[in-house]
């Protein structure tokens, strides 16, 4: 009996054991072919530049999640027309983008502010040189709920009136504005060590040594914050341009008390009026060699092609013509 | 205190038919021995009276039981009082975890027949009667496991008799239990049954010849022969019995 | 005296109720997942992810699944074998069988923290597909550990008894007797702790995941694109259009349920079919 | 059944040793990564503690930009989360067990504990992705909120993903009750609820203490499901039992800047740290549910 048991046993495992290899196998058979006949009919195109290495070479990317849409696109576009290439797109922060690039653990960083003295001090110890690539352009817009205020009352703020709200020294709106509601204000503000954050908390909170109020709402992403001003009352919360929606009402700033209250539009940003802007970066070590695929891709990001696809993912395009060196 | 009247029983496990056609009538205030071969059908009998087989799953009845008349099965029949009425004690010492008087005082409190004083006064008669309180006045609160198997089986016997049932049905009660307590066990039997009806399953030929009034025997689901103890064991009306009383299978 | 019998009926029914509240939420989630299924096209399954398909993920999802079954599954087998056979019982036993406990009940974010400073950092691997292996393993191996001990406790003494007798070492029977009639409870418990990981997202967070790279891990020690971690980033980092993730939500719900319910529909098979219990 | 290979030449016994000890090197494996998991966790997590000592952990601002690391905020958001989440999980999830093992016909039984099993086995980014579509905006709605990511939403995704923990290892305790015990209730004309009642659960009760200890472990290790909805916001609620205020908890600190801070850093250093808070709390949360289950076990012999 017990060989009668054993042996049915195993001969039931054998089958299922086969059964599932045979599936595994088609479907892997199924996939291998799906993917050889996609890489086939992708023509490789035949100029012969004067330098072929960088045709098959790979690069990898880390850094802030302001850039990595731009990044995930454009990388995606560019593998897509040169074959031979791999770019590996990471994630992390504009810190991780830095210390990234310091540590030549990556070839590009990717970062949505400029370095802080302690990256530029540790990327010196290190010899590294950090080199930025600006490749887009981005404004931080302030914006609040229409319950605050809408295109019949506007609002109009001094970047030092706005560091007070997110310091949270003003608690209610009337105290910011007479006429405003005397309601509590919600603070929504972005994750420590995001770039967005970053340039927001440089123009408005460091010149006065403000620190955010602990009250404040963080959230991970641009799309976040704006989810949660969007259906906050009395919310305020800090955006990139380009997820403006019309469900919030945006702030115009002024440098200062007397300054003019610029709106950020197209126009006020690329010239410079509008007081929170900032350059998207990419970052290397030193000037990439030229003709290296860090170079290309850096000149890829900037030219016609890549700029439209930074507009594509809601972000201006460099004011002029970057020069392709 | 209570006869039973058992009118055409069957009873099925799922597709097996257990019981065939059963009719018998056990007198009150005697003990009734119900024996036969493993797999006849006695525990089923048993827990037929008290409609425990309907805690198991796939379990049909046909027939009429009465006591005192009354069909226990029929659909306006609590099942509850019923099995308060109807007392059983199982193959295995079954007490519950929990203290000696605890286990004696559970069925009373179940049914709200009594607390407090009068509750610790069903628990000590029950006690006497199941012949255990010499042996556990001093230690009511400790755990029924820390009894020896014959002092749990009498605990159980305690506790069934708590709730004032009128029938005592025991399954195999010694099955599990060394000769000496086997003894006190029997002892009490016969101490019971004056003032219960007592109906035991046993495979034990000799002890159905020593505690019972009457005997019935079956064999593959079917009543084969049933009587006084004396007549069946002196002249067995079937030859199946007899050869089961001499020992011939079993 | 009476006691209503309807009353305790419908006491049961309401005992009932959160029975149903589970039921419900299950299917509820499902059918969400599942108005979803319009916006996925079959052939997002087979288009490479530079295309806006889903292949490299869910065959780097395959990958790294596959990896921790082949790292956790012998280990976990071995280790099985010897607390069930070998070991006497003792401290250590103990000990071991405490640690498994815990290792079980050890958070996913933890075992990826510890991963990323133990695999990624110490040894070096870096973010790749075998740091990602040893991570999910780390979290496989309880499974696999408790499912195989279950297994190998279901064979009869005298199975082992009879090759032993015919003079077998204690090797050649576990070889040939023990691990054979265990063998489906071992495959099964497998495929339990594959389903365990293959939504896993927190510990492949920092170990083994990227966003895009071109095809599929040519080594190891190359990283690697997984469904869960694509969909976490999307939502989480990017805010991507829900249409898209919704696709990539219910590709790795179904295959997640998939190796789930295998999983469990043979456990109870082969719990039932015992041969040598009937 | 194995003749044959019982008949295979002497040399193989000798590979018995060898393949014994690697046996017990793969037993061993979890004793080893247990400690390699504390060993590392506490080296890359000292820098934080030795900056800030016990001020880590009952420090009550945790602000990376000011590079002040105090934990409280995090450990109360975890703890507050969880106990609500529990409070919802228990009920429910001892009751459906109940009704499972001792209501259900058996033929039905084993399909619904697999659903149940099923329901588990559903990846938290799942819960994640359906708590934001679903639930947030029905809470924000149900009570006025502005935000439906709150804590109270948190506790709800994670009571749905703690059920079928408490639900199976309760279920397996219950259905060990020893039959005798529930002949013997049914016996003296117990009911089926009062059997259940006085003679099931008081058995099991070990088991199912065990069983929200395990959840417990669960649901505070619980990462991306929580972090997608319960707002993020590291401060302890006013008043403190606020449960319609965002919080931040232990995981989702970790998991959120775990990818922003530089190796190296103070921020890094500190986020190890929750690690370590978070790995004592689960092996004291999971030892002490061992301890009470194997209690049990000796109980059913004792008392």
């Amino acid at each position: 009996m017990v060989r009668k048991a054993n042996k049915g046993l195993s001969k039931l495992v054998a089958i299922a054991g086969m059964v599932s290899l045979l599936i595994i196998g088609l479907v892997v058979g199924y996939y291998i072919n799906a993917i050889t006949q996609q890489k086939s009919n992708t023509n490789y195109p035949q100029e012969f530049g004067e330098d072929i290495a960088w045709r098959t070479s790979s690069i990898t990317l880390s850094g802030s999640t302001t850039v990595l849409p731009i990044a995930n696109a454009c990388a995606v576009a560019f593998m897509n027309k040169h074959p031979g290439i791999t770019i590996t797109v990471q994630g992390g922060g504009s810190g991780v983008g830095y210390s990234n690039v310091i540590d030549g653990v990556v070839d590009l960083g990717m970062a949505s502010r400029e370095p802080k003295t302690s990256e530029i001090d540790g990327a010196k110890s290190k010899g590294v040189d950090l080199w930025l690539h600006p490749i887009a352009l981005d404004a931080v817009c302030v914006v609040v709920h229409p319950s605050v205020a809408n295109s019949s009352y506007p609002l109009s703020l001094t970047l030092q009136e706005v560091g007070k709200i997110f310091a949270g020294i003003y608690k209610y709106w009337d105290e910011v504005k007479p006429g405003l509601p005397h309601k509590e204000i919600v603070v929504v503000v972005r994750e420590p060590g995001s770039g967005t954050r970053g340039t927001f908390e440089e123009y408005t909170m460091h010149p006065w040594k403000y620190n955010v109020t602990a009250r404040a709402s963080v959230q991970p992403s641009n799309p976040a914050v704006k989810n949660k001003v969007e259906t906050t009352p009395y919310s305020i919360g800090y955006i990139g341009f380009s997820f403006i929606s019309e469900k919030m009402h945006v702030v115009a700033l002024a440098k200062e008390a007397g300054k003019p209250h610029v709106y950020p539009t197209v126009n006020s940003i690329a010239k410079g009026e509008y007081p929170i802007s900032r350059y998207m970066y990419l970052v290397t070590n030193g000037q990439p060699k030229s003709g290296s695929l860090a170079d290309r891709f850096i000149d890829f990001v900037r030219s016609k092609e890549g700029q439209q696809i930074v507009e594509a993912n809601g972000f201006l395009k460099l004011p002029y013509v970057y020069p392709t060196s | 205190m209570a006869e039973v009247d058992i009118r055409k029983l069957n009873v099925w496990f799922k597709d097996n038919h257990v019981l065939k056609d059963l009719t018998l009538t056990i007198e009150e205030n005697a003990v009734t021995a119900i024996m036969g071969p493993s797999g006849c059908g006695k525990s089923t009998l048993l827990r037929a009276i008290n409609r425990m087989n309907e805690t198991i799953d796939g379990c049909r009845t046909t027939g009429e039981i009465y006591i005192d008349g009354q069909n226990i099965y029929n659909g306006n029949t609590d099942v509850y009082e019923l099995r308060r009425r109807v007392g059983m004690v199982f193959q295995k010492p079954n007490p519950l975890p929990k203290s000696i008087f605890e286990n004696v005082a559970f069925g009373v409190k179940i049914h709200k027949l009594a607390d407090g004083k009068k509750l610790n006064e069903i628990v000590e008669r029950s006690l006497k009667e199941a012949v255990l309180w010499d042996e556990v006045k001093d230690r009511l609160h400790e755990s029924a496991f820390s009894l020896s198997g014959g002092q749990q089986q009498r605990l159980c016997i305690a506790r069934a008799l708590a709730v004032n049932p009128e029938i005592i049905l025991l399954d195999e009660p010694c099955s599990a239990l060394d000769p000496i307590a086997t003894q006190k066990i029997e002892t009490l039997m016969r101490k019971l049954a004056e003032k219960y009806t007592v109906i035991i399953v046993t495979h034990n030929v000799q002890q159905a010849a020593r505690v019972s009034d009457y005997v019935a025997f079956l064999y593959l689901g079917k009543l084969i022969e049933y009587g006084p103890t004396k007549q069946v064991f002196e002249s067995p009306k079937h030859e199946l019995t007899e050869r089961y009383i001499t020992g011939e299978f079993g | 005296m009476m006691r209503s019998r309807s009353w305790e009926k419908v006491f049961f029914t309401i005992l009932g109720a959160p029975a149903a509240i589970c039921l419900t939420v299950f299917f509820w989630i499902t059918s969400v997942l599942l108005t979803g299924i319009g916006t996925i096209r079959l052939n997002l399954l087979t288009t490479s992810a530079l295309q806006g398909g889903l292949f490299e993920m869910i065959v780097g999802t395959a990958y790294l699944l596959l990896g921790a079954a082949g790292v956790a599954g012998p280990v976990g087998v071995f280790a099985a074998i010897h607390l069930t056979e070998y070991a006497r019982h003792g401290r250590l036993i103990r000990v071991i069988d405490q640690a498994i406990n815990n290792l079980a009940g050890m958070p996913s974010i933890l075992i990826g923290l510890f991963g990323y400073a133990f695999f990624c950092r110490q040894l070096g691997l870096g973010i790749s597909l075998a740091s990602g292996w040893l991570t999910l393993a780390l979290m496989m191996l309880p499974i696999v550990i408790r499912g195989t001990e279950e297994a190998i406790k279901m064979v009869p003494y005298n199975f082992k008894e009879a090759a032993l007798a015919l003079g077998a070492s204690k090797w050649e029977t576990v070889k040939s007797v023990t691990v054979p009639s265990a063998a489906p409870g071992i495959i099964t418990s497998i495929l339990l702790g594959m389903a365990r990981v293959a939504g896993e997202t927190a510990a492949i967070l920092f170990t083994s995941c990227v966003l895009v790279t071109r095809g599929l891990p040519k080594s190891p020690f190359e990283p690697v694109m997984a469904l869960a971690f694509n969909l976490f980033v999307k939502i989480v980092a990017l805010g991507e259009s829900p249409d898209k993730v919704f696709g990539i939500a219910l590709i790795l719900f179904l295959l997640v349920i998939s190796f789930a319910s295998v999983g469990i529909a043979l456990r109870i098979y082969y719990r039932r079919k015992q041969p040598w219990l009937r | 059944m194995s003749h044959n290979k019982c008949a295979s030449p002497n040399f193989l016994k000798s590979f018995d040793k060898p393949v014994e000890k690697l046996m017990f090197l793969c037993a061993l494996s979890s004793i080893v990564f247990l400690f390699l998991m504390l060993l590392f966790i506490t080296r890359e997590g000292m820098q934080a503690l030795f900056t800030f000592g016990a001020d880590f952990i009952i420090g009550p601002v945790w602000e990376t930009n000011s590079n002040l690391y105090g934990a409280l905020p995090l450990i109360y958001g975890s703890l507050m989360v969880v106990a609500v989440a529990l409070a919802v999980a228990v009920p429910i999830g001892v009751a459906t067990a109940m009704f499972v093992e001792e209501v259900l016909p058996f033929s039905i039984r084993d399909l619904v504990k697999s659903l149940i099993e099923l329901l588990a086995s559903i990846p938290s980014i799942i819960y994640g992705f359906i708590g934001v579509l679903f639930l947030a905006p029905q809470i924000a709605s149900l009570f006025g909120l502005s935000s439906g990511t709150v804590a109270l939403t948190a506790s709800l995704v994670l009571a749905i993903m703690t059920i079928p923990t408490i639900v199976s290892v309760s279920g397996e305790t219950i259905a060990a009750v020893p039959k005798e015990y529930k002949e013997a209730a049914l016996a003296l004309g117990a009911t089926k609820w009062q059997t259940l009642k006085n003679v099931v659960v008081p058995t099991a009760k070990s088991g199912i203490l065990a069983s929200v200890m395990l959840g417990f472990g669960r649901a505070i290790g619980e990462t991306v499901a929580v972090l997608m909805v319960a707002g993020n916001v590291a401060v302890i609620p006013t008043p403190p039992w606020n449960i319609l205020s965002p919080v931040y908890t232990l995981t989702a600190a970790i998991a959120m800047q775990m990818g922003e801070a530089a190796v190296g850093t103070l921020e890094y250093s500190a986020l190890f740290g929750l690690g370590l808070i978070l790995f004592i709390i689960t092996l004291v949360v999971n030892s002490l549910a061992d301890i009470i289950a194997k209690k049990g076990i000796k109980g059913e012999k004792g008392l």
